[in-house]
């Protein structure tokens, strides 16, 4: 089964095609090491893997200019890694070695790369709106063309801070595109039962943002919605959000038994792995040859192998460092 | 052998039994079983009214239970951890804390408020938080930090009795700690601290997650003869003074062992106290054992530096005891 | 000009709505007599009057049962009257005397009532929407057939608590009315500066939550919403939202120069006074002779009177109770 | 002849004049003017993006200041009053101060958040807390308290080249204070603290709103010869020890007043480092005059018996200062 866009957007361009394609299957095979050194203990903390809904950040990611800014949540590894992380320094984070991206301070839920303008990786729910809301009013006060994406979970729009920032941006028609990864569960919680009102694109109209829903399985799907907000909102018609429709299918974190839902319901959305319909629609329309398809896996496999090996030969930060960076060492100021 | 958790949860249970207007509310406290699975299995037993789960909304769901408290209910509010209560802390300071007085009196809040604190699970600067001290400053509130099986099993039904709101702060690292528990295990006092230890070198000041390392480090000081009085303050808000200076009047030196960042820490409090009232009884200052003052970061060594130690327990004593021993 | 709704309920029952009329004069007179006390420093603190918005309270107060709840803002005074606290207690109250109805802990800002279920009285913008989210599970738990009326400005629309309140009352399907007195300002921020989406009704949309806008300076029309509205709740259909279209004719507090409107403005609502609009509708329909109208002033200005004699008249609490109420004295608990 | 309202609002100017990054944000800054009308007419001068006012949502806009530091933005957040901040702590503990640390080193949050703090306008319990010293708990933050017109006027400055989060909290009483204050006045130092009145017989610490109330109390004991060193801390956080100490090792006794409630105050934190560092230096244990432990009430003379006054100073000197004099 294949859409009807999905045969046009690989017609008109399938190098793009098998590069989304190559992009998803980054993020799932860089999580699904995560998961492997997780249970081998060499990543700790919390770890929350994005399994299943590569196609949303691997959709938005894709329109997103260096400008621009990205705001992501505690499940953001895919994020940081589209955004243009190396893989080493995100491995190496998560292996608390100083040359992971935030010098093993940070670790999972903490991504940032100041070059790429990726602001986490932030572990409280919806923390991480009115940070996307200032960096936005920043660049309207400066006249910068850019915009800011600020990723979060359906789970968040329950949050005050949700509620405050949706409002700001929009009172300020400030260049926010707010994706909500609406993957129907937070934690345990089912949407209907965090929501009285669950269509989440409909509450945004009670704040006069712009908005729509989209099948955030179908990568090209989502970078289509993306492009169309991400275009308007670079013309000046203020704040956009978007649902896109998902669903995780691992665990919440590795602490989860899952007791909310039910096998067959993740079986059927597996069932929609957003990497194997595009890997099909690109069979389909004959643009995936077989070597092709095992030169982008060995691509990502010797990525995600390098990765682990960087973070393997790390290095501990010295003790004597533990209280650098509360505050700035003081040169002058940035 | 029953664990820490159990006892939480078995403490739950008696609650939502014995009294129909016990309520447990909070994130996932239902069908997931609770972020740390303290309430695994209670939803089955009790229902979605009686064990409620609650959209992310830490303001809103604490509110309500204080609301519902007015309204003549006993909740237990699970905040997941103490990070979010930031979120809450309006709601907690604003009204929990003080309606009572601002109404002269017509008004008490009888609402629990349960939460998990600490750091030492690699968990990074947003999620390892040790706030029990810093809330310890609210009058108003009562706060607990259950440090054994015991307490965890007991604290609960003496704080629901409370007329006035209660917060009690489970430290993470002690869900899985098991100890024997009587079967007829149930309410303990909330008004005294706790000897865990008697000794008559020196006073060790714990509470919550910091009384196994104190008395690891007692353990390790007895070793060097160093004889250790572990004190567990059980209850930091209204902290037990008596107790406090009995155990100093006795060893005449205390170290505090307080997972709080340094300044403006209930160890600060604690050695403020005993200066006021047993000044001419210390052959030493009062030394503290804190957290760093930093975010706790991610990394194990460097977390591990941050958080207090028994090591940093022990090295403190030594100084505090000094030539003399 | 007297609206047809009226022209009949005067009909129908002339002395309910002379009820009103003393009401809301009740609430007008105390009021001013509190501005010329706080002059005269006899009362202190922040002083906020409802001077304009009486119709609101009286409306939706009269169709309020003893075993309902209440919770109001620091602009409460005539909350708390209508109520039923007698004036002489909250007099007392805003005098600092220890007869007030809070022992003179409170002040104007936290009248509270336990016999009236009256919860306050709260300073803190939204801070009292939660409560009375909690007020409403508790009797929803206990079975009991109780609503809780909730006041807030349309200020606090912008705030989570309102957000957070609102998703929670409709989710869990409580009996909460949500009485919304939009007077189109907080403090000097006009509406459309501080809500993207002015329709406030609007907004209860995106909770599920029915709503409808009243014109708040008309009491007969906000009580006809308002049972309306408390009838849907007690049959069973959950939180109600009711935006209540208003005005204050005063400062916002006694610490403002109101540079943030124009007199203009001021004085074209101050043609529709809720007091003059009723006394003019029941002398139109003859329901007003002079000497009723006389008595009624009469007695108003009695209670206001005596009401500061008591206060005057009042005692301080020995300080030496200071730190009572901090904590419940020990006896059994409630 | 200049009031400390004027000397924040020229602040405010000349940081709007002088940089262009910097803007002021908050409620009612604009057309109102500011709810303590500091900002009165700079809407005016500078224009609504720059005097931009907020919706009533203080985790928004405080978080959105964050974002605007982090997007290359000087703003000066400006939050009503202190018990309003409690609805944005989640931003300033989490966000604000934690940054810089999770990303090692890379996003520093150059932003200053301004608020009025603490009572004796008779505002009641909600609006009348002193939360300054709580909040200087936090790691990440740095806390100031002007306690002069000339510190109003200059701190501001100096906070705005703080690379990391700077919290300035004005004391409601002080608004209205007027003293000289020269054409030049301008930036002034933040690291140290201040001697106010030099003395040899005890050193009274104090800060923000309790300086005039330290000041009056060493008028008071002057005329009983009582000489007092009046040392005005300035920056809470980090604290001057140094300043601290050195007034301590002359007079070897100490009051500390602080309008924060006593348990888990800043005057605990300064005993205890006093404790630490100067215990053989004392005379006598360090005292605190602090307020109450009850949420502040209404009516004046229960509020005037909460809060720390000139006479309860005048009574902990004297009991410190004891039978020596
Ligand atoms: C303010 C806050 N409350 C609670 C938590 C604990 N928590 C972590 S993730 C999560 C669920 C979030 O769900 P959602 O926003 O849908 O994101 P998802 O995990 O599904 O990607 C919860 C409750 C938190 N991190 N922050
Ligand atoms: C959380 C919070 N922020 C700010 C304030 C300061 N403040 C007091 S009243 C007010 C305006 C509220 O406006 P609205 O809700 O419309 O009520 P109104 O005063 O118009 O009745 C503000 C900003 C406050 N009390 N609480
Ligand atoms: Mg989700
Ligand atoms: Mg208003």
């Amino acid at each position: 089964m294949i859409t009807e866009r999905a045969r046009v957007a690989i017609e008109e361009d399938p190098e793009h095609a098998r590069d989304l394609l190559r992009q998803m299957l980054r993020v799932r095979r860089f999580e699904e090491a995560c998961v492997e050194l997780y249970s081998a203990t060499k990543i700790r903390g919390f770890l929350h893997v994005y399994i299943g809904e590569e196609a949303v950040a691997t959709g938005v990611m894709s329109v997103v200019g260096p400008d621009d800014s990205v705001v992501a949540t505690y499940r953001e590894h895919g994020h940081a890694l589209l955004r243009g992380i190396p893989a080493t320094a995100i491995m190496a984070e998560m292996f608390g070695r100083v040359e992971g991206c935030c010098r093993g301070r940070g670790g999972s839920m903490h991504l940032f790369d100041r070059e790429s303008r990726f602001f986490g990786g932030n572990a409280i729910v919806a923390g991480g709106l009115p940070l996307a809301v200032g960096l936005a009013l920043a660049d309207k006060m400066r006249g910068r063309d850019a915009v800011t994406v600020c990723f979060f979970g359906e789970g968040a729009v329950a949050e005050g801070e949700f509620h405050e920032s949706m409002n700001l941006a929009a009172l300020w028609d400030l260049p926010v595109l707010f994706c909500c990864e609406n993957n129907l569960y937070a934690m345990g919680t089912a949407l209907d039962r965090s929501e009285s009102q669950t269509d989440l694109a409909l509450k945004a109209a009670g704040y006069a943002v712009a908005a729509w829903a989209v099948d955030g399985m179908d990568v090209l799907e989502v970078e289509s919605a993306a492009r169309r907000a991400v275009d308007a909102i670079r013309a000046g018609s203020g704040p956009h959000f978007l649902e896109l429709r998902t669903y995780r299918f691992r665990a919440h974190s590795m602490f989860d038994p899952e007791r909310y839902r039910s096998k067959a319901e993740v079986e059927q959305w597996m069932g929609r792995d957003p990497v194997a319909q595009l890997k099909a629609a690109l069979e389909t329309a004959d643009e995936l040859p077989d070597d092709t398809w095992s030169k982008l896996q060995k691509d990502v496999d010797d990525e995600v192998r390098e990765a682990i090996a960087f973070a393997e030969a790390g290095h501990l930060e010295p003790v004597d460092q533990l209280e650098r960076f509360v505050y700035s060492d003081r040169v002058a100021p940035t | 052998m029953t664990t820490y958790r159990e006892a939480m949860r078995a403490a739950i249970r008696e609650a939502l039994q014995r009294d129909d207007r016990v309520f447990l509310l909070g994130e996932d406290v239902g069908r997931y079983g609770g972020g740390f699975a303290v309430s695994l299995g209670l939803l089955e037993e009790f229902g979605p009214s009686r064990v409620r789960d609650t959209p992310l909304s830490e303001a809103g769901f604490v509110g309500a239970g204080i609301g519902a408290a007015l309204g003549g209910m006993r909740p237990i509010i699970e905040i997941m951890t103490v990070n979010f209560s930031l979120l809450a802390l309006d709601q907690i300071v604003n009204n929990a804390a003080t309606l009572l007085h601002m109404s002269g009196g017509q008004f008490n809040v009888p609402v629990v408020i349960r939460m998990t604190t600490g750091g030492g699970r690699q968990l990074a600067a947003q999620h390892s938080h040790s706030l029990e001290g810093w809330m310890a400053h609210i009058p108003g509130l009562r706060v607990l930090a259950p440090a054994t099986v015991e307490d965890a099993r007991g604290m609960l039904w003496t704080a629901l009795q409370d007329p006035d709101p209660v917060l009690i702060f489970e430290h993470g690292s002690l869900y899985n700690v098991a100890s024997d528990l009587a079967d007829d295990a149930g309410a303990v006092d909330i008004d005294h601290a706790a000897i865990r230890r008697t000794g008559a070198d020196v006073t060790i000041i714990a509470y919550g997650g910091t009384v196994p390392t104190a008395l690891d480090a007692a353990e390790a000081l007895a070793a060097e003869s160093v004889d250790s009085e572990v004190l567990d303050l059980r209850t930091l808000r209204p902290l037990d003074d008596a107790a406090i200076l009995t155990s100093v009047a006795k060893t005449h030196r205390a170290v505090v062992v307080d997972e709080g960042w340094r300044t403006g820490s209930l160890a600060a409090e604690i050695c403020a106290r005993v200066m006021e009232s047993a000044f001419y009884d210390l052959d030493a200052p009062v030394a503290r054992v804190c957290s760093a003052e930093v975010p706790v970061p991610y990394a194990k060594h460097l977390e591990a530096a941050a958080l207090p130690s028994a090591e940093r327990v022990v090295a403190a004593v030594r100084e505090v005891v000094g030539a003399h021993v």
